[in-house]
């Protein structure tokens, strides 16, 4: 029900949503909570386990019941608090974890089961028969579990991250933070003021206290200006503070969208990451539930939930208001609804003291001991001395006192401090790093007081930050804060709730403890209170307190569990913003690729890069076609292929050469100027790290050739080389990756094509097997080595990376004109797997040199990196499984990568198992198809036969062990 | 013979324009790696002067003498931009052509800021990082260079490889930058 | 988690990657024999508590760190160069 | 006292009053046949396996905390046999085997779910890896199958095969693999050894371990000195700490590795999946919350909680690679204390002195392993010898350089990874 004259609700507009199908009106200002509330919806969600009806707990994010999906199709979002989620035109809400309809939701027969489904009852049985538990029991489960449902749609909408930085974030803008802001900026610190809610002001807009004599809401204004005034302040509304961090890093999810009818390009939501050099914490505290027989009927809220809904969106609650309390500032709730005109049925006040501050029925030292109404209350059961009496009402306002909102302080991994004088823990001292709680989250209840610690706040912050604090005093306001007595939870028949989210009661911790889960560990586990969305916000302490007395401890002793990140949950969109489809990772493209994909290549995924699998023929309707047509025609005449994904590193200096002997296993200071080497790089434990050649362009200038996977790693390691083992050396090292578009050019007409492109022609006497130099290319400077990863003569041309579009174009063609064109990844590795060179697939990071036949590349006469590691004896076994090729010689013709090895006769099990094939292709040069692969002793077994087994695809060769070099065993090709 | 056609990094991506701010690429006459060795930065300092008028960068900035201007990218590394390398400079460095490496775009507009700060954990509040000011960081997953020419312009060098990725990323933050500001 | 780079300054942790304790600066020599070797390559103090790992400013400078820091807490206590602890090259 | 569907009826139906403690709380003997210092998983299953598969009793399991307080309830409790080097192949289908008679061997429900796991691969490199790994894992006797891109789009309809940055070009698909409830492997284990006599000893730190020429006495605790003739050491992330006691130090850096659950949703992920590309893994708990994790943060940790970077990886990998969970609202995150060995596989073994044992360098993988790592530290403890399926988690192989097991081929030593 609406009350006239209440509320910061803007009447002029009205909106119109829907919920569950019915439309309704609320206005501009209105969560989906009070808007529901006005229009007297007050059941609005079904709890986890027992399906029982509930309405709206609380006013804040902390909400365990009135949980709902938002939107519809693929933006549906579930699980949305409607005490936050703020209405707009067009909302459309649907209510969760219900069958059928919300009032007759079929599994609400679960309640009338509760006795046997108490704590841990899931471990006992459905054990038997075994089989069950996934074909039936675990179906069951699930189904009847888990609250919302995604749409199963990739998520439409759009979403940020983004950094922040400041000299002092603020988090929380009631009282506390407000002070604490503008004390800071008029210091001249720049300050980042966040604050969950649409509003800043915090408590102060659900209240009716004055500031200065203004009305609470009044002064927020004011001060909202003066901060703007101090043009220092960033003010983030409906942003909150998630999670605290190592360094003062802070997450916080900032809403920008959610409240809005969907906008082109605006953001749901954005996740900020936020550097402070120093934090303030206000964000101020929750008020805290009893635990009494059945006191989880709609109706049944905190009392300044009521306060909120009434003083903020003008809205009550009931008809008929009782309150149950535990201290003065619950009495506020009955006051103000009397003054808004509407029936206080009772104030029921637990101490024995209390005295009415109004005109209303009040029963001190009175408990609920139970309610009643179906799917609304409609009644309370109120025990006091030795009486009991049932009071009507439709709304009960309950009020456990307050627990601190020091979640924050708990994320890096500080445990709260029990303060027995407001019977609540506060943060520990020192807890974050440069963070300093304020107000209310410290347990200073009173607006005066958070007024107050808000300046004191601001002003240690700044004497760290070396800035001189402002002369401010705090505001006039009321120091009353409201104090009570502790009252966890009441005894009676009848369950009471303790964790609302998660349906777990007193009942359950009690039997907890009769089994031992006395731990506050083991209690949480055993009967999941604290672990639904709410995270325990409203339960964690009063369990708590009921555990203590179960076990015959004191909270202190018992100890808390812990407050982990985020504070509210982060939807995996915003801090994923920006990743869906391509987004995940960089996409590198070569010069070539535009000219790649317009021959219709398919592009394969290299690392980061793309590069061709093949380029389909006029006719040719399988890869196999196209792979065995490139292949032939870079035996037999020139094919171009795109190589620039290889890394390339510049290496300059004078001690360059010792560099590189050092890194590689074999010698480069010996190699001269205009030559190629190939070189093997190990890792420290002895292990092949990357293969690659690296050419001597001048005296003090080497140019290194990495593999396209290991480039970045490589370069990585040189810098650790250079920086922390090898302090004597003078050397310069610089990625030149993607300054060169560099081309192979291979095969019998490989010269012919060079020498019509190039303005010097070469011959072999000029241009060898393994030289380099510089050339001009069109008239443009570049590069040339005779290097050949395919056993044919060829080359590697280099041109500045402007030019590589325009190059590859005409190097095609020209290859074309002689017979050939462009080859791809598939015949690029039949050739090499033609000529036994390895790749990444050989050297999968648990090879040695020695394994793949490399052993006498390391170098005896000096130490590089990995040698003393490579020649431990089990490094050096013949009984590994070292490199070899391998021949189909049986019925079978057919080879697969990851098939095993094992003897012709042998049964293929593990206990047999004597290698494994690595790399697979048919030659068309051969007929045959060819595998490399690792064997046990396999040097000494050239010539053997073994049996290939692949039991997922089915396929079972037998093969010939022989040389991993099956095509021009003596290189003639590639030198002549 | 055929002369080859130079072809740039961002072609066919830019200039784009989101609210206030203007996306667009740049073409340096040449960008050289100067890398001095052991001892040597004053000397190549004094070197750079002599023949193009700025000097070795510090840390985290840049220095400016139209055409050219050097740019710090890194331990005992500086980016000689606009123009070619004196031969001079290599008695005292490893030069190295990165003229081709990299696409270097600039960012132009109000909310500049704001639309770096959705990719980059750069602090670059203007009493941070100021005028001339040049850093080494992440634009998104992609290794970067920024400087700052302006109050509100930004230049940003990426490998060429990723200009697609880096004009693709930054046009997105300029759109959400652009819709929060008309919302 | 904040790095303060002692060329770039204060970094987010995501411009760096870590390669482990810095005993990986204390290579023995060639013919140190097995043990010096298997506790250089394997055996670790792994304190709980202080500790001094290698960091790489690899999107920022390509410096090497040496970060001295708390492995129960995560606080910083101390950032240098490698280059300056080893003495490697240094352009200054 | 047996557990059943009958008994919880007919507790029910008295108002669970009679329900007993599923454990004791024992004080600590002056002497055992054997300690076990660590009461998480694997030290609970040693105890158990000790006494029901050895009929040894006079045995005590020291917790520091509360049992089950370290990994095996803070993972995302992944079962799986799905190795492919021999030693890790043996170890792991045999570990399988005992989960899945759990249930029955606890008379406790540790919702074992075979519901299968998909590795998705991402290029014809890692599928050729991966039937590597397949065909090794049948080799061994387990279940395999290679599936291609039309075979995931059958059972993982939900992934994104269009747009995702690295396509998907299949996945190896372990039916026998899932997932179970992981604090009630921890729970099961411990009332398993307590109900045959063994004592579990919470808030127990061990402070010394007792050794005399060569041989292991006892150990110095919180609550006193303990004599006993074996102590097996199963410390996990503070086996480095546990081990300097006796003054030893081991191949074993101590890292935080992230987990991530989201609030509560109905059934949408019926497997658990893997991806190829980037660090992350996930599987939908039995209460609807999805359960995801990926990478180490990779400095070293004793702080159980990571850092932004890690976490906002993990979530990107997630939404490239499904991108209808972005709805879902990560509720909660946190960290354990893996120990990392040199080339990411275990050590079961004996040490240099007499009747102390070492059992660590679980990684990131612990949890799949607890019943078979404490049946074959169990045999080691009881009759010095390995147990066959472990045979290989040897101590010495990383001076040697023999048997290493490194299956993710970043290097056997911690400075590689």
């Amino acid at each position: 029900m609406r009350i006239d004259g209440k509320g910061m609700i803007n009447r002029s507009m009205p909106i119109s949503f829907r919920f569950d199908g019915r439309e309704f009106q609320g206005f501009q200002g209105d969560t989906l909570a009070s808007a529901l509330l006005a229009n007297g919806v007050v059941l609005m969600g079904r709890s986890f386990k027992y399906h029982r009806p509930r309405g709206v707990l609380t006013a804040g994010s902390e909400e365990p019941n009135a949980l709902m999906e938002i939107g519809t199709g693929a933006r549906k979002t579930p699980n949305v608090r409607a005490t936050v989620q703020e209405i707009f035109q067009g909302l459309q809400a649907q209510s969760q974890n219900r069958i059928g309809p919300l009032h007759r939701d079929l599994l609400s027969v679960n309640d009338i089961f509760w006795p046997f489904l108490g704590a841990g009852f899931y471990y006992k049985t459905f054990m038997w028969p075994r089989r069950f538990w996934e074909g039936l029991y675990e179906p069951i489960i699930r189904r009847a579990a888990g609250l919302g449902a995604l749409s199963g749609q990739p998520d439409p909408d759009r979403y940020e991250k983004a950094f922040a930085f400041c000299d002092l974030l603020v988090i929380g803008g009631g009282p506390a933070g407000l002070m604490a802001a503008l004390t800071a900026a008029r210091a001249g610190a720049d300050v980042i003021l966040a604050d969950e809610s649409a509003g800043f002001g915090g408590r102060l807009l659900s209240e009716t206290e004055a500031i200065e004599g203004k009305p609470g809401a009044v002064w927020v204004g004011e001060t909202l200006t003066a901060l703007a005034g101090t043009g220092k302040v960033r003010l983030m509304p409906r942003t909150t503070v998630t999670g605290a961090y190592d360094g003062g890093t802070f997450g916080a999810l900032e809403r920008v969208g959610q409240h809005l009818p969907a906008a082109p390009d605006l953001p749901q939501d954005c996740f900020w990451r936020i550097t402070a050099r120093r934090a303030i914490l206000a964000a101020g505290a929750l008020e805290r539930p009893i635990a009494f027989p059945m006191n989880d009927r709609p109706g049944i809220m905190l009392a300044s939930a009521v306060r909120s809904y009434l003083n903020r969106y003008g809205v009550a609650p009931g008809q008929r208001v009782a309150v149950f309390a535990t201290n003065d500032a619950a009495h506020w709730t009955a006051l103000d609804m009397m003054k808004a005109g509407i029936t206080v049925a009772a104030v029921i006040d637990s101490r024995a003291d209390a005295i009415a501050q109004g005109d209303y029925r009040l029963f001190a030292g009175g408990q609920v001991i139970t309610t009643r109404g179906r799917r609304a209350l409609d009644g309370v059961a109120v025990r006091y001395g030795s009486n009991e009496t049932l009071v009507k009402a439709d709304c009960l306002a309950i009020s456990g006192g307050w627990n601190p909102t020091l979640h924050l302080t708990c994320h890096t991994g500080a445990r709260p401090v029990w303060e027995d004088t407001i019977k609540a823990f506060v943060p520990h001292k020192g807890a974050v790093p440069g963070l300093t709680p304020a107000g209310a989250c410290t347990g200073v209840f009173d607006t005066a007081g958070c007024l107050a610690a808000g300046i004191a706040a601001a002003r240690d912050a700044l004497t760290e930050l070396g800035m001189t604090a402002p002369d401010i005093a705090p505001p006039e306001a009321s120091g009353d804060a409201g104090t009570g007595q502790a009252l966890w939870y009441v005894e009676g028949k009848g369950r009471a709730w303790l964790d609302f989210a998660n349906d777990v009661t007193t009942k359950d911790v009690k039997q907890a403890t009769q089994e031992n889960f006395r731990s506050v560990e083991h209690m949480k586990r055993y009967t999941t209170l604290g672990m639904a969305p709410d995270q325990g916000k409203s339960s964690n302490i009063a369990a708590l307190a009921f555990l203590a007395d179960a076990t015959g401890r004191g909270i202190p002793e018992t100890g808390t569990t812990t407050c982990r990140p985020p504070y509210v949950p982060v939807p995996i969109s915003a801090m994923a913003a920006g990743a869906q489809g391509k987004g995940f990772q960089p996409e590198r493209l070569t010069t070539s690729h535009a000219a790649t994909v317009g021959r219709g290549a398919p592009m394969i995924e290299a690392g980061l890069w793309y590069r061709p699998g093949y380029f389909p023929a006029h006719g040719e309707t399988t890869w196999r076609q196209s792979c065995d047509r490139e292949a032939g025609m870079v035996r037999n005449t020139v094919g171009v292929c795109d190589v620039s994904t290889l890394g390339k590193i510049d290496i300059q200096g004078r001690d360059a050469g010792a560099f590189l002997d050092f890194v590689y296993t074999n010698t480069f200071s010996t190699l001269k100027p205009g030559r190629v080497r190939y070189g093997l790089m190990l890792r420290e434990d002895g292990h092949v790290m990357d293969d690659g050649t690296t050419a001597r362009l001048g005296n003090t200038h080497y140019v290194m050739t990495t593999t396209t996977a290991a480039a970045g790693h490589v370069m990585t390691h040189l810098e650790f080389v250079l920086q922390a083992l090898r302090p004597d050396l003078d050397v310069r090292v610089i990625s030149v990756t993607e300054q060169w578009a560099q081309f192979a050019v291979a095969g019998p007409e490989s010269r012919t094509l060079l020498n019509s492109i190039i303005d010097t022609p070469i011959s072999d006497e000029t241009w060898p097997f393994m030289a380099c130099g510089l050339v001009a290319v069109h008239g443009v400077a570049g590069r040339l080595f005779r290097i050949s990863f395919s056993g044919e003569h060829a080359y590697e041309v280099a041109v500045p990376a402007r030019y590589g579009d325009a190059l590859f174009r005409d190097l095609v063609a020209r290859a074309e004109a002689l017979g050939g064109g462009a080859y791809g990844m598939e015949a690029l590795n039949v050739l090499r797997i033609e000529k036994g060179f390895v790749t990444h697939s050989e050297i999968h990071g648990r090879v040695t040199a020695f394994d793949i036949g490399m052993g006498r590349m390391i170098s005896p006469g000096k130490d590089c990196i990995g040698k003393t590691a490579a020649a431990r004896p089990g490094l050096n076994d013949p009984a590994r499984e070292l490199l070899v090729g391998l021949k189909p010689v049986g019925a079978v013709k057919q080879l697969t990568a990851g098939a095993h090895l094992f003897e012709a006769g042998a049964e293929p099990v593990r206990e047999n198992d004597l290698g494994y094939v690595t790399s697979v292709g048919f030659s068309p040069a051969l007929g045959s198809y060819l595998g490399l692969g690792f064997l046990r002793n396999g040097r000494a077994r050239h010539g053997d036969t073994v049996k290939h087994v692949d039991h997922l695809r089915g396929v079972e060769t037998l093969c010939e062990v022989c040389d991993p070099i099956f095509f021009d065993r003596d290189g003639g090709r590639a030198r002549g | 013979m055929a002369s080859l056609i130079a072809r740039f990094p961002a072609h066919g991506f830019l200039p784009v324009r989101h609210g206030d701010v203007i996306l667009s690429e740049e073409i340096p006459e040449a960008i050289t790696a100067l890398m001095p060795y052991r001892g040597q930065s004053r000397a190549l300092s004094a070197a750079m002067k002599a023949a193009h008028g700025v000097a070795f960068p510090g840390p985290n900035r840049s220095t400016q003498k139209l055409p050219a201007q050097a740019v710090w990218t890194g331990m005992d590394q500086a980016f000689l931009i606009g123009v070619p390398a004196d031969a001079t400079l290599s008695t005292h460095a490893a030069l190295v052509d990165q003229g081709d490496a990299w696409a270097v775009l600039t960012l132009d507009g109000a909310g500049v800021e704001d639309v770096l700060a959705r990719l980059t954990p750069l602090d670059l509040r203007m009493s941070v990082f100021k005028h001339s000011h040049a850093a080494r960081s992440l634009l998104g997953h992609m290794n970067a260079v920024f400087i700052r020419d302006g109050t509100r312009r930004f230049t940003i060098m990426v490998f060429r490889s990723m200009a697609k990725t880096a004009c693709r990323e930054l046009e997105e933050a300029m759109r959400g930058v652009a819709a929060r500001q008309a919302r | 988690m904040r790095i303060t780079c002692p060329l770039c300054g204060s970094r987010d942790s995501r411009e760096f990657s870590i390669k482990g304790h810095e005993i990986a600066l204390s290579r023995p020599a060639p013919d140190a024999g097995t043990a010096a070797w298997h506790a250089y390559l394997h055996l670790r103090e792994n304190p709980a508590g202080m500790t001094a790992e290698l960091w790489y400013h690899g999107a920022g400078c390509g410096a090497w760190l040496r970060v001295v820091r708390n492995t129960v807490t995560h606080e910083v206590l101390k950032i240098e160069l490698v280059r300056d602890v080893t003495g490697a090259a240094h352009a200054d | 006292m047996r557990y059943s569907g009958l008994q919880v009826l007919a507790q029910g139906l008295m108002g669970n009053r009679g329900w007993t403690p599923a454990w004791r709380d024992p004080k600590p003997k002056l002497a055992y046949d054997i300690l076990i210092i660590g009461g998480g998983g694997h030290g609970l299953a040693t105890a158990f396996y000790l006494a029901k598969e050895h009929g040894l009793t006079n045995v005590a399991v020291l917790e520091k905390g509360y049992l089950g307080g370290g990994n095996v309830g803070r993972n995302t409790t992944i079962v799986r046999a799905n190795y492919g080097l021999p030693g890790n192949s043996e170890f792991y289908s045999h570990s399988l085997k005992l989960w899945e008679g759990l249930e029955g061997e606890l008379n406790y429900n540790v919702m074992h779910s075979q519901r299968g796991i998909i590795n998705l691969f991402h290029s014809d490199g890692q599928r050729d890896a991966y039937a590597r790994r397949g065909n090794a894992m049948i080799n061994q006797g387990d279940d395999a199958i290679l599936l291609d891109t039309e075979g995931c789009r059958r059972i993982l309809p939900y992934l994104d095969y269009a747009q995702t940055r690295f396509p998907i070009y299949g996945g190896l698909y372990h039916p026998r693999g899932g997932t179970a409830r992981h604090d009630a492997v921890a729970w099961g284990f411990a009332r398993g050894a307590d109900l045959r006599g063994v004592d579990v000893i919470q808030n127990c730190e061990v402070t010394g371990i007792d050794v005399e020429n060569g041989r292991v006495t006892g150990v110095q605790t919180t609550r006193g000195a303990i004599r006993a003739r074996k102590v097996g050491m199963v410390a996990a992330g503070r086996t480095s700490q546990v081990a300097a006691l006796a003054g030893m130090r081991v191949p074993i850096e101590s890292h935080v590795l992230q987990a991530f659950v989201t609030e509560g949703l109905k059934p949408c992920i019926d497997h658990v999946v893997t991806y190829g590309m980037g660090h992350f893994y996930i599987s939908q708990s039995d209460k609807g919350g999805l359960v995801f994790g990926g990478d180490l943060d990779f400095y070293a940790s004793y702080a159980a909680r990571g850092n932004l970077p890690m976490a906002e990886h993990v979530m990107e990998a997630g939404l490239t690679l499904m991108p209808m969970i972005g709805k879902a609202r990560m509720l909660r995150s946190w960290g354990g204390i893996m120990d990392m060995s040199p080339d990411g596989s275990p050590i079961i073994d004996r040490t240099h002195i007499d009747g102390l044992y070492l059992n660590c360098g679980w990684c990131y993988g612990g949890f799949k392993a607890v019943p078979g790592s404490g049946y074959s530290f169990a045999h080691l403890l009881a009759t010095d010898r390995p147990h066959e399926p472990a045979a290989r988690y040897r101590l010495d192989r990383f001076e040697t350089g023999a048997g290493l097991m490194d299956e993710e081929a970043t290097g056997a030593q911690h400075n590689l990874h």
